[in-house]
């Protein structure tokens, strides 16, 4: 069974849906408005799988189904939906990875007094993300984006009891603002060159070769392309989403939110927005990179941009002491290798380590929730410990997704896509610095995955919450168990053939990958993997307060990174200082100078209604007394005539029809 | 849920419709003058004179006393007691009337009645065309023998043929011990 | 055709004025019903019978029963029933506004010059009704549908009683 | 009406057949009105041996639902012994009707209560004319037949309560003004669940409605609008009214016999009680007539191999059933009070039924939707259906508990 | 005259028996049924318009008269629940005796 085009829209209109059911259900109802959330999702699972059954049919081929959506007069805003391999293995995956964080939170949230709405908001969620990926426009595209947004903050903001959730809210959605000014920029400018924001219109579209020419071939003043403008103000938005370098501050504290929500946000949807927006507006960011006398590539700055936010992720991540925020930073610094990827110029394969990145990712998370529930909300991870022999389940998964994420060799999908995208950096032949920055990235992570087992798993428990931690109900380890096995079995995606690659893109031509940097990335790995072991594993701690052993040896360093290399402060000294001094000044401005003309006007207004008064009282009033005086009286005279008897008005109002009609008919009036 | 109520109630009639035409247990009447429920012993409505011979009016036990028409409520009893050619009055009834239209079956003539001579009946078919002549029953028609009593109400006559016969028995006894000086020849033959 | 019409008219303005003389309510409300049949009699005659059917639903069915039910909730006896003669004065004054009415009209009905141009009627069927309805009168039809909604509301606040005697359902 | 018969078996265009031979013998001028007469003349037949037919039916029916056998016992005149399963019982109820002294209360109204039975068996009898009885089988074939056949139905009240005024009885005055309530209560449900059959099919012909429902060629599910979501539960509402409309259990509060003698038939006897009875009869025969040609296909058979069966059988098939579930019902359910008839009527069957009238609007806008969205359109519109069901119900049902008894065990 | 005059008239002799009914009677509910004497013999006007002179479009005087009859039923259920409401008010419901509001 296939699904057609057209009836593409079903599948992100059934989370809307079941959003919209759990919007108006009571807060009693809880398992209406959760049966009907999973249900939505387990049928836009179905559907996607149908979608991808279709969309692989043809993989060249870009489906798709436009229609108008509103008629301007001068013309009309178009939408429509798009149907090829990347938006098909996306949707399978939102949906998959969803309908497992769905159920998890069945476990995790049961709990909560507003369960109800959790679920209406993890439903608007999905449907959003499912919106953005099935949008053949991009305007329809950015609406999703912006609901994502909102359901991000919303979600993000739902324990908003909390003030630390609350700011956290905020943070996301402003800075995520940020990037959107971009990119609401940027589309603008794409219609205002190209009349149309249609990705495929049978040689119409935006992504079409027509139209990329045209974009290419004209150049601005100082000497950028057009097309590279546009490019950069989209990736704008993308920075934003997907927390890369500049605005990756509000990821971090994104974790206030429950973990489900982490899970989500991190994996599935929110960050994965950013990195499918590039990579489906490919054509149009590598539409300049053949054109060798332009100042600067967009691709190059996308690879840049990536490769320092992978090593600068991993770098804050070693020194993290909260389980989820290591998690965090860890998705920072995964997010820059993807993006590094597209910038290097093999989109697959960061579409690939985007989907296997999304079920170990989602695993960790989960497990970070798992563990996170059993402790009783502890999330320090110097306060656990131990917790391998009661949290059996929990820790083998764990485990698996912790190998994955590292890029243990051949057994696991990360070390595949990871691979995927070292070859990639490898082959680019701009520079080496983003091969290097990810080497090190490579080495980082495996130290600091490391670390975080031993801390959690490790010795023994470290406070009364993790002592009393106990393995927790299936509706949520079996998630995690469904999970592990995906991050294994998805290896079979790129080994031993690389199907995926060429479902995405069959023009693209993998070259045999080079053997010596394969070696060399599994020996970094393995040397991470020893190092932590060896500073962690094996040195375990046995109070929660005993100090860090890498902090003994390097404490200005680690302190630096702990503070999250101060990012925080630099804005709020900066950018925050800035915005400060401007309210300031605009205060002032209201305060003193608008301010002051208004109360003059108004003492001119006050002083004149006094001279009005005086003349009113002494010269109208008197006349007007008089006057309504007589119209009384006369009056008096007149409400003689109303008798209240019914019969008499109807007789009048006869009478007078009959003397209308004489007169008419003798007048002779016509 | 609203509704589920009526469907049951549909199940059960239709239920009771289907039943009725295959199991005639379930039919709670009979058709009456073919068949007939069988009476129980206990039944009775509508007096009637127990006689014990042949001959029906000269062997009623009934001694025309009138206690009964002096206590029937509804006043249907109508007694004229018969006198030989001298004007005595014989202890026996000329006239019996029952008004059945009236009558309401209430036992109490039977109640009082030192004889034994009228009891309940278990005949409910009276239905006549005229109500002035068919439902004024004579003592020609009330008059049933003793071994119908026997019949209808088998406990109720046992015990009292017994303490008949220990009363005539005692009697006897009685009038053999008077009889020595003066035997009476004016009693009735015994009863059978 | 004119001898129908002629019927109908009889009946029609019989029934109307022996039902506005009468002394009992009740037949006055029920030759008023025969009134009504009657003009929807003369639609027929007129070819709508849409509106004939429409008649009689919207008279003899729920007009009648409403001014029914008027007239039973509002006496205390069956002698209530029966009305006290208008005023001689008052009838009289009701008579001659009436007739000087119906003076002028016939006046003006005679002298005016009417012209008559079809022979037969014309024929709307109920589908083009329909469409008439919801095409171009459907504002029309949103209004009335407004002031039916409002009456109803309307006529429930003004008959319902204040006073709340009694529980529905008590045991 | 004179549309030539078209190739269906002989059976099946009998009565137009004979029609137009007994047709034949009159001069042309003649013809229409003969026709007329005819139609008449069979209606009055046919309907009035099903009407005597039915009341031996019900009472067979409420017997046999009791576990008793019913009226078995009437036979022939002059053939004693003869049963017959009680098959002439209701000649003899005939005879014994016409034969009764017939009982005018000194106080009535004389003019009314003579003219209360006339007119309610004339409005009943009127909504028989636009009935399509088979193909090619309708007394009078008007373009606004559904409207005139509730507009006459409407009328049948206005008998009633002229009966129950005219009687000078303060039974028949609760009863006639109970019957008010009810008609002014249940003619808005009724009407609303016709509504969506009448936009859904685009007429207010029955003919045109019966015809909108035909068999597509070879298929073996009937195409009757109760098979739709909305047609079904238009179908129960108008069920449900047309139970109230006929004043039948357990809606029968005009003449609820344990409270108030008769209701309006109390000061009735003999022939007039005969012509209300046969009155309440048609009523039930033409609003089951209607509910048949409304939402179960009408003369349609059920599917196309079944057609050689002459369609005024299945109407007739139809019809009768309609009347005895009706009947089974009241065998089952108990009379209600009037609070909850016209709550029942206000605040559960209009809401729903406004409610019905949106799924068909939704029924008839997606009528292109196919495939998988088909299931989409069955799941949406049953949704619209059920939800509001269980939500009205149990609003209108809260604080209901199960009955208790104070002085029975 | 004409048939179209003689429809006229008819209506104009109904307008004027609702009228004087509705000016000599005392009873509220008569008065109320006089004046829907008077919206008939108005819509009589329009049909026989309608099927006498040719409008524009073929549906208009039906269309007027589907209004008014609307528009009749929603004044009589109003006015009634208006007598109602004075014979609670004042016990009766004689219109000369409604006349709490005169000036």
């Amino acid at each position: 069974m296939t699904l057609s085009v057209q009836h593409l829209w079903l599948i992100p209109a059934l989370p809307l849906l079941a959003a919209a059911i759990g919007a108006l259900t009571p807060s009693g109802g809880r398992t209406l408005a959760a049966s009907a959330a999973i249900a939505a999702m387990v049928a836009a699972f179905v559907l996607s799988c149908c979608a991808l059954v279709a969309a692989l049919a043809d993989p060249t081929a870009n489906l798709t189904y436009n229609f108008t959506w509103f008629d301007l007069g001068t013309g009309a805003v178009r939408l429509g939906w798009l149907l090829n391999p990347l938006t098909a293995f996306m949707c399978v995956m939102v949906t998959f990875v969803g309908t497992l964080i769905f159920v998890f939170s069945l476990g995790y949230m049961h709990d909560d007094e507003n369960f109800t709405r959790f679920f209406c908001f993890l439903s608007l969620f999905a449907a959003a993300m499912l919106g953005i990926v099935v949008s053949n426009s991009l305007l329809f595209l950015f609406v999703s984006w912006e609901l994502v947004g909102l359901a991000s903050y919303l979600l993000i903001g739902f324990w908003f009891q909390k003030p630390e959730a609350a700011a956290a809210a905020k943070k996301a959605f402003i800075t995520t603002r940020i990037g959107d000014l971009g990119l609401l920029l940027g589309m603008v400018w794409l219609y205002h060159a190209r009349g149309t924001l249609l990705f495929f219109d049978g040689g119409a579209g935006v992504l079409e070769p027509a139209s990329l020419t045209a974009l290419m071939v004209s150049t601005l003043s100082c000497g950028l392309a057009v097309s590279t403008a546009i490019s950069l103000l989209i990736f704008c938005g993308a920075v934003g989403k997907s927390g890369q370098f500049p605005l990756h501050v509000w990821l971090p504290d994104a974790m206030e939110g429950p973990t489900p929500v982490s899970a989500l946000i991190h994996a599935a949807t929110m960050v994965a927005a950013g990195v499918f927006l590039i990579a489906r507006i490919y054509p149009l960011m590598e539409a300049d990179y053949h054109h060798h006398n332009l100042p600067i590539h967009a691709l190059t700055v996308v690879a840049f941009i990536g490769a320092i936010t992978a090593l600068m992720g991993a770098l804050i991540a070693v020194a993290q002491n909260d389980i989820k925020r290591v998690l965090a930073f860890s998705t920072v610094s995964q997010l820059g290798f993807m993006m590094l990827a597209i910038g290097v110029g093999s989109w697959v394969a960061a579409i690939f380590h985007l989907l296997t990145h999304a079920f170990f990712k989602a695993l960790l998370f989960l497990g970070a929730g798992s563990v996170i529930h059993a402790a009783h909300h502890e999330q320090d991870m110097r306060k656990l410990g131990g917790l391998s022999g009661p949290m059996r389940v929990t820790f083998l998964t764990f485990a698996v997704g912790m190998m994955a994420l590292a890029g243990v060799p051949f057994l696991f999908s990360g070390f595949w896509s990871k691979e995927a995208i070292l070859h990639a950096a490898h082959a680019w032949d701009v520079s080496h610095i983003p091969l290097y920055f990810g080497l090190t990235a490579v080495v980082l992570t495996a130290f600091y995955m490391t670390r975080l087992v031993a801390e959690t798993f490790f010795g023994k428990p470290r406070s009364h919450a993790a002592g009393l931690a106990h393995e927790n109900p299936a509706v949520m380890t079996v998630p995690l168990v469904i999970l592990a096995a995906c991050a294994i079995l998805l290896s079979l995606l790129a080994w031993p053939t690389p199907w995926l690659q060429h479902q995405l893109d069959p023009q693209a031509h993998t070259e045999p990958g080079g053997l010596s940097l394969m070696m060399l990335s599994i020996v970094l790995v393995a040397l991470g993997l020893g190092a932590g072991w060896a500073l962690y594993g094996r040195l375990l701690r046995t109070n929660a307060s005993a100090p860090d052993p890498l902090a003994a040896a390097l404490p200005r360093l680690h302190a630096f990174l702990a503070a999250r290399m101060m990012f925080d402060e630099l804005y709020a000294a900066t950018f925050g200082r800035l915005s400060n001094g401007l309210a300031a000044l605009a205060d002032g401005l209201d305060r003193y100078v608008w301010g002051g003309l208004v109360n003059l006007v108004a003492r001119l207004g006050q002083f004149g209604g006094l001279v009005n008064r005086e003349a009113d009282e002494d010269g109208l009033n008197a006349g007007f007394d008089a006057v309504s005086r007589k119209v009384r009286s006369v009056g008096q005279i007149y409400s003689r005539a109303q008798t209240g008897e019914t019969h008499g008005y109807l007789r009048v109002i006869a009478l007078g029809f009959v003397v209308l009609v004489l007169l008419v008919m003798l007048g002779g009036v016509r | 849920m609203l509704g589920t109520g009526i469907i049951k109630g549909l199940a059960v009639t239709a239920k009771n419709f289907v039943g009725s035409f295959y199991d005639p247990a379930r039919l709670v009447t009979v058709e009456y003058p073919e068949k007939q429920i069988p009476i129980p012993e206990n039944y009775r409505n509508f007096p009637f004179l127990v006689h014990e011979g042949d001959d029906p009016i000269a062997t009623l036990r009934c001694v025309a006393c009138k206690i009964c028409e002096n206590e029937c409520p509804p006043q249907c009893i109508y007694i004229v007691a018969e006198r030989d050619e001298k004007g005595k009055v014989l202890k026996k009834p000329k006239i019996f009337d029952i008004d059945i239209a009236v009558c309401m079956s209430c036992q109490i003539c039977v109640e009082v009645c030192p004889f034994d001579a009228i009891k309940m009946d278990q005949h409910f078919e009276i239905a006549a065309g005229n109500r002035f002549e068919g439902l004024l029953l004579h003592r020609e028609q009330l008059a049933k023998p003793n071994s119908y009593y026997q019949k209808i109400h088998p406990t109720e006559a046992a015990e009292v043929d017994a303490m008949l016969t220990a009363m005539k028995a005692r009697q006897a006894a009685e009038k053999s011990a008077k009889a020595k000086p003066a035997p009476a020849t004016q009693t009735p033959p015994p009863a059978a | 055709m004119t001898a129908a019409l002629i019927l109908i008219a009889l009946l029609i303005l019989g029934s109307t004025a022996v039902a506005m003389s009468l002394r009992n309510l009740i037949h006055s409300a029920l030759l008023l019903v025969l009134s009504w049949m009657g003009i929807a009699a003369f639609y027929l005659w007129a070819g709508a019978e849409f509106v004939a059917f429409a008649q009689v639903l919207v008279y003899a069915g729920a007009v009648s029963m409403i001014v029914l039910f008027a007239v039973l909730l509002t006496r205390r006896s069956r002698a209530d029933l029966s009305i006290a003669p208008a005023s001689l004065r008052r009838a009289v004054a009701g008579v001659l506004a009436g007739g000087a009415t119906a003076g002028v009209l016939t006046l003006a009905v005679l002298r005016t010059n009417l012209q008559i141009a079809p022979s037969a009627a014309p024929t709307v069927t109920v589908q083009q009704l329909g469409l008439e309805l919801i095409g171009p009168q459907v504002a029309s039809v949103l209004v009335v549908g407004v002031i039916l909604t409002v009456a109803l509301l309307g006529a429930v606040v003004l008959a319902a009683s204040d006073r709340n005697d009694g529980k529905e359902d008590a045991p | 009406m004179n549309a030539p018969a078209n190739t269906n078996s002989l059976l099946e265009r009998a009565p137009v057949m004979i029609r137009d031979w007994i047709i034949g013998f009159f001069p042309e001028s003649l013809r229409w009105p003969v026709g007329a007469l005819l139609a008449i003349a069979a209606m009055l037949a046919v309907f009035g041996l099903v009407f005597a037919f039915l009341t031996l039916a019900e009472r067979k029916l409420l017997g046999r639902a009791q576990n008793r056998p019913g009226p078995n016992r009437s036979g022939l005149p002059f053939f004693r012994g003869t049963k017959l399963f009680g098959l002439t019982q209701p000649f003899a109820d005939a005879v014994k009707m016409l034969t009764k002294e017939d009982i005018v209360p000194r106080a009535a109204d004389h003019l009314l209560h003579f003219l209360a039975p006339v007119l309610v068996v004339a409005f009943a009898l009127m909504t028989f004319a636009v009935i399509p009885y088979g193909r090619q089988l309708v007394a009078v074939d008007i373009d606004a037949g559904v409207l005139y056949f509730f507009a006459a139905g409407a009328a049948t009240e206005l008998a009633i309560f002229m009966a129950g005024w005219a009687s000078h009885n303060k039974y028949s005055l609760i009863g006639a003004m109970r019957a008010l309530a009810q008609l002014i209560s249940y003619e808005l449900p009724l009407l609303l669940s016709v509504v969506p059959v009448v936009m859904l099919a685009g007429t207010l012909s029955p003919t045109k409605i019966v015809e909108a429902q035909a068999n597509v060629p070879g298929g073996l599910i009937p195409h009757w609008h109760v098979f739709t979501p909305w047609g079904a539960v238009g179908f129960a509402i108008f069920m449900v009214a047309a139970l109230a409309e006929a004043n039948r259990s357990p809606f029968d509060l005009p003449e609820g016999e344990s409270e108030l003698v008769a209701g309006h038939l109390t000061e009735y006897s003999g022939f007039k009680y005969a012509l209300f009875f046969m009155a309440e009869y048609f009523g039930m025969i033409g609003l089951t007539g209607m509910g048949a040609t409304l939402f179960l296909g009408g003369w349609q058979a059920p599917c196309a191999f079944l057609e050689f069966i002459p369609s005024y059988l299945w109407f007739g098939v139809k019809m009768l059933s309609l009347i005895l579930f009706m009947m089974w019902i009241r065998a089952t359910l108990l009379r209600l009070r009037i609070d909850q008839l016209t709550r029942l009527a206000w605040k559960f069957l209009v809401p729903l039924a406004l409610i019905n009238l949106g799924t068909a609007a939704f029924w008839s806008r997606t009528d292109s939707w196919s495939g998988p969205l088909q299931f989409v359109r069955w799941a949406i519109a049953l949704a619209l259906i059920v939800v509001p069901f269980v939500v009205i119900g149990r609003r209108l049902t809260a604080g209901l508990a199960p009955r208790t008894y104070r002085y029975a065990t | 005259m004409n048939t179209l005059q003689l429809c006229l008239l008819i209506s104009s002799a109904l307008f004027c028996i609702g009228l004087a009914g509705a000016l000599s009677r005392t009873n509220t509910i008569l008065v109320l049924l006089g004046i829907e004497l008077m919206l008939n013999a108005a819509n009589l006007n329009f049909i026989a318009f309608w099927r006498f002179n040719p409008a524009p479009l073929p549906a208009t005087g039906v269309i007027f008269v589907i209004f008014a009859i609307a528009v009749a039923a929603a004044e009589a259920a109003v006015g009634l629940a208006l007598v109602i409401a004075i014979y609670r008010h004042q016990q009766n419901i004689r219109l000369q005796d409604a006349t709490r509001l005169k000036g």
